[in-house]
């Protein structure tokens, strides 16, 4: 038999569900001191979570996706880029967000029905998130370009979930990026779900890193439940971009332990049971365990955490609700840098039946 | 085959009712998009058809519109009857070209030898406080596409007979279908299997001063602003377009050769929406008629924002009024 | 700097000579698309561009339209200023999700913290004999979308200047090329960096009796009919819309309210195509200057056919006078 | 190193360059005498191409795609199929279609600007012509879809280029035809390029064949210029889609000889020692000789069959010229089933001005 072609594709896993290491620990995460803001940062993003979903419960808040149990994922790909790195979300990876600059308060003004929610304070290039799935993907591809054409040191990180890697733009993304060697890192998310498709219905691949390989892209899947293993698979995803060595596709597997929005009522489609079980399986525990065994982390230091945790999200909180409705005109602004003389009109008008309201 | 039952019933309803029905009545009848399976559809439309007919005829698809669209014109041109959901207006985009370069065409261009009978249906507009990219008033994407028929009931009874129509019609149809008023108020919809015509504008209200046109979710609007200009004196006739195309212009001709006057009321923003059409086709036959010059009241020409503003981009009866009295100024 | 060069050149020729004067200019322009490297594109727009700019500049893409739509919008919102290349108007409509999902709104949905300055080109229309869906008159795609610009040049100096304009533009702008007159005439097109507005109708030529409006091929076949007009005793004004989005109204308006007839001329369906808005501005702003119906020369209802028959569907210069003759019965 | 998953292509060859075999012939092929039909075929094709050249080039046709170099992959797909399977070319598959009983008059009536030329009188459940990059892939996963949810026991093929392969719609149809395990050959016909754009620089996937790894599809690679590779590649697809096994993805290696089409240059883009080189792998020399030499094909045979070729070419040729221009109302005609009175009004009008003129 002659062959055309072989591939491989590589499994991660270094923490596991009990706690205990697994195999040889990479290098770069072997201190275990230093997962510790990481770790901090994953509870505050689950303290987050669990105040948002309350804020939709009480009308005050629209529809929500929750990060709950993606938190090693987002918090990990968060921790593995530079500054001037470019990051596009899809609506939930809250987790690499905030690391990047982004404010809890925009947050929840983009899921409180506000604009300006998108208009991050901190990482001013990364994308805003992208409810039409997978296209951040492509755009990410594009931007991966204009680094490479500009000679730029940068790259970019896209995210997407199990679903979203069925999507045509996915596709693009990664054909795109290995037909130009651009430093693209594709992160894909594998909770499991698609609200309520399972992952075996999305497509007949028995992994979703390997849809890398249509684009001669290099291909990694990692537990996503496992921080190491997410900042190891990141670390050489970002290197291999950044070096010029191209493209990868990285399948982070999760779980999704909450319903896919609040506006899902998940108990319509999956049993109870595998619930439960993702709960055994999920990223604290085991980091929190580990943690503790190695003597760096302690109760008693994450009750006082998740203490300053709880008020900083409610500063975060007052914040969203304080800020005022935009006026109407809001809703012709920053649709042109240059605004045709009709439009001013019908602005002009708006303000004008408000004033008479 | 189910009882007709004896209670009113919602849109969203009377949809779901339209399509067991006929998957009871035809088999090559299929439903397809993302979670209509066992979840019976984001919205609903869908629940119940799964348990009922299977997952050979409820079929939940990979998460790709593009997908969907190209699966739905395979299957149409192999002799079953899709309908396609898409979850929501703004992920129409990705099926504009299935359905523009070959749904709207096949028939055409194999001159007969193959055809495309399907439904595409699309929870429209806005209004309900939804995520970006969930409220899109996007009609003029089809209305200037030769072969598609686009319609837009705006009451479970004609949701009902609209949507069995489509489903039998031997070409594409796009079923938009205004989201906001899926669960605003129940009508008696019996379960007969009547069809409605594709191709006729309904008089909902009957008036000599001034036409208002409309379809989809502004047709309350458009009837609550006719009680508020009666309370004023002023007698508006109200006509739900129903069909965007083929378009009914006689209905609105004949009642603008007695009123003389017409206010076009459309949510989506105002250039070139297929409000356009409309006075474009006053502005061409029943120039004489009109004693005053045809309104508009429209989005405003920007996207439809969050829903913290939503509202104040949506048509309001207000503005309805306000139009129709600028319009009672004349003649 | 190349010097300016004292001979009359083609539409296409001065897109190209626009593209090389802002690539000198502005190191942020790019350009890409399928086959616009060596190649110069299928229709020669980028012909010599690879040449004087390189791969880094003048970019083939795999062929896939969402990839280009997507990695144009991905470029020009990191900083760059990319111009993509449809290789034919039957082929944006993969296109349309990054377009309007994206393109259009990047800059309104993030309250300005992003920007998408990027030019679609789209060689546009019939009569060139083509393949199928080589053909298609679809600017209504696009005119009902807030946040873009829409423009179609219809002379070497406007595609010059209008491209140049596009270009530099920090919003999106869906450029239409008329195909079929790319190579019509030459004209004296100075390189010297004169931007167009992208705002304004064009007056073609004056008239009194009667107004053509039109963009596009068109234009030819309104100035000819103007010509046959006049010899028949009538005064046509011919206006080149040029830019369709924004429309420049006023300048329509002021004709017709001179001339008090209107007669539009436009290559696509009839039906809810932008010539419906220009109609229905009219309907609404200029009806007490008008003195005859509206009139639409258009495209019939259906898909251009192949090229055996594809001169029928495209609107004649006899049907353009006939209407203008038909309204001269009126007033 | 723990897998997560690993993959091998295999690449097929029975008859090389030079007319003499690799390896061992595959069972089914064994017999020289059953090639014969399809070497004739082949010749058959070719005859049509070069005339069909020459009439565009006497302003007798439109653009056309000739498919002069793809004798033996079209053929052989031609081959493989049943009657009732459903076929979905791209523009030049000239060689499966007649095969399937596509009329050499309908190619040119295509070609030259008819519609009728898409009404093929043999395949009526064949798809038409897809200009439309890739489209075709998609919906022929619609139609295998169809066939498996009606217990049909059919097979859907499409072909694509290697430019083709790009499309989002080839993505498309692999993922989705793999999570449905539907009954869909996709053949690759990877000719170099893609009018002016070179194969590598689509894609930075070592093979084409590997696209289906991304939607969990069979994938084979092929020598598409060997007649034998392509009827044992296509055997071993359709026999997989017809038994439940799902689908695959076939690339056929093979090459451009011709420009993409009649409007096009080559030599603006390509080196005349490749297409030399192209020259000495193509379909026909390597079975011409392979036949000849076991005894089952002479000169003197092809001689003859080339004359008869012609002929019944000529026939095909006399009959497209002789076909009358539709009248106008064809343009309204076949756009609904139930035409809105609206557009019968126009076609009156159209053809009232038809009769004026
Ligand atoms: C183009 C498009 N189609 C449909 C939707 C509706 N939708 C929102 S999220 C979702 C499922 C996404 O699943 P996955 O990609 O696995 O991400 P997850 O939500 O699990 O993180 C769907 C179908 C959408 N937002 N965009
Ligand atoms: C969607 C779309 N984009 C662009 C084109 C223009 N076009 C026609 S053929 C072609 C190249 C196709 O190359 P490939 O897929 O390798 O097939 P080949 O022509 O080599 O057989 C292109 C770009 C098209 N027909 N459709
Ligand atoms: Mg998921
Ligand atoms: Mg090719």
């Amino acid at each position: 038999m002659t062959l055309a072609a072989k591939f491989e594709i590589e499994y991660l896993q270094y923490l596991g569900p009990d706690g205990k290491t697994v195999g040889e620990l990479p290098e770069a995460f072997r201190d275990p001191k230093k997962l510790v803001p990481l770790f901090k940062q994953m509870l505050f993003v689950r303290t987050f979570d669990s105040k948002a979903i309350k804020l939709q419960r009480t009308g005050k808040l629209g529809t929500y996706a929750a990060s709950l149990g993606h938190e090693a994922a987002h918090v990990g790909i968060g921790a593995s880029m530079r500054e001037d790195d470019v990051f596009a979300p899809s609506y939930r990876e809250y987790g690499a967000q905030f690391m990047r600059g982004v404010q809890p308060r925009e947050v929840l003004l983009y899921w409180g029905g506000d604009e300006r929610g998108n208009d991050f304070q901190g990482p001013r290039g990364d994308y805003p998130w992208s409810v039409p799935i997978s296209t951040q993907c492509l755009m990410a591809a594009g931007a991966a370009l204009s680094f490479k054409l500009r000679k730029q040191d940068r790259v970019a990180v896209a995210c997407c979930g199990d679903g979203g890697s069925s999507k045509t733009d996915f596709y693009a993304a990664l054909n795109s990026a290995g037909a130009y060697k651009a430093p693209l890192v594709l992160c894909v998310i594998n909770n499991g779900w698609a609200i309520s498709v399972p992952r075996h219905a999305q497509t007949g691949a028995e992994t979703l890193a390997q849809k890398g390989i249509a684009g001669g892209l290099h291909c990694l899947q990692v537990d996503g439940n496992d921080l190491i293993a997410v900042l190891e698979g990141m670390r050489r995803a970002v290197e291999r971009a950044r070096s010029g060595e191209g493209g990868t596709v990285i399948e982070m597997m999760t779980y999704r332990l909450h319903d896919h929005t609040t506006a899902d009522d998940a108990t319509r489609y999956r049993d109870e049971a595998e619930v439960k079980d993702g709960w055994t399986r999920e990223p604290m525990i085991r980091l929190r365990k580990y943690l503790t065994d190695a003597g760096v982390w302690s109760e008693d230091e994450e009750k006082a955490w998740i203490a300053e945790c709880e008020q900083k999200v409610d500063v975060e909180i007052d914040a969203y609700l304080n800020t005022p409705v935009q006026p109407v005109e809001a809703m012709f602004d920053y649709l042109y840098a240059n605004p045709p003389a009709e439009l001013l009109e019908q602005r002009e008008a708006a303000i004008a039946r408000e004033g008479r309201a | 085959m189910s009882a007709t039952e004896a209670k009113p019933i919602t849109l969203i309803e009377a949809l779901t009712q339209a399509m067991a029905y006929e998957m009871r009545n035809d088999e090559r009848v299929v439903v397809l998009g993302e979670d209509v399976g066992v979840n019976g559809g984001v919205f609903r439309a869908t629940a119940g058809l799964h348990a009922q007919f299977g997952s050979d005829r409820v079929i939940d698809t990979p998460l790709d519109e593009t997908t969907i669209a190209g699966l739905t014109v395979g299957m149409a041109s192999q002799g079953m009857r899709p309908i396609a959901e898409a979850q929501f207006d703004g992920f129409v985009y990705p099926m504009v070209d299935f359905i523009v370069s070959h749904a709207a065409r096949m028939r055409y261009r194999t001159r007969g030898r193959l055809e495309c009978p399907m439904v595409l249906r699309v929870p429209w507009g806005g209004g309900i406080r939804a995520p970006e990219h969930h409220s899109e008033a996007n009609e003029a994407i089809f209305t200037n596409v030769p072969g598609l028929r686009v319609v837009m009931p705006s009451s479970p009874q004609r949701a009902y007979g609209m949507l069995l129509a489509s489903i039998r019609e031997p070409d594409p149809v796009i079923f938009f279908e205004p989201k906001r008023i899926y669960r605003q108020y129940k009508e008696m919809v019996p379960d007969d299997g009547e069809e409605l015509p594709l191709d006729v504008c309904y008089v909902l209200r009957d008036g000599t001063d001034v036409t208002l046109v409309t379809w989809g979710a502004q047709v309350k609007e458009a009837l609550e602003a006719a009680d508020k200009l009666a309370a004023e004196g002023i007698s508006a006739e109200v006509i739900d377009v129903a069909t965007l195309r083929p378009l009914d212009f006689d209905t609105i001709a004949e009642s603008v050769s007695r009123t003389g006057r017409c206010v076009i009321v459309q949510e989506a923003p105002k250039t070139a929406g297929f409000g356009a059409e409309i006075a474009a086709r006053l502005a061409e036959e029943s120039m004489y008629d009109l004693v005053a010059p045809v309104e508009r009241v429209t989005g405003p020409d920007t996207h439809i924002p969050l829903f913290r503003l939503e509202m104040k981009f949506l048509p309001s009866v207000d503005r309805v009024v306000e139009a129709a009295k600028r319009a009672m100024q004349h003649g």
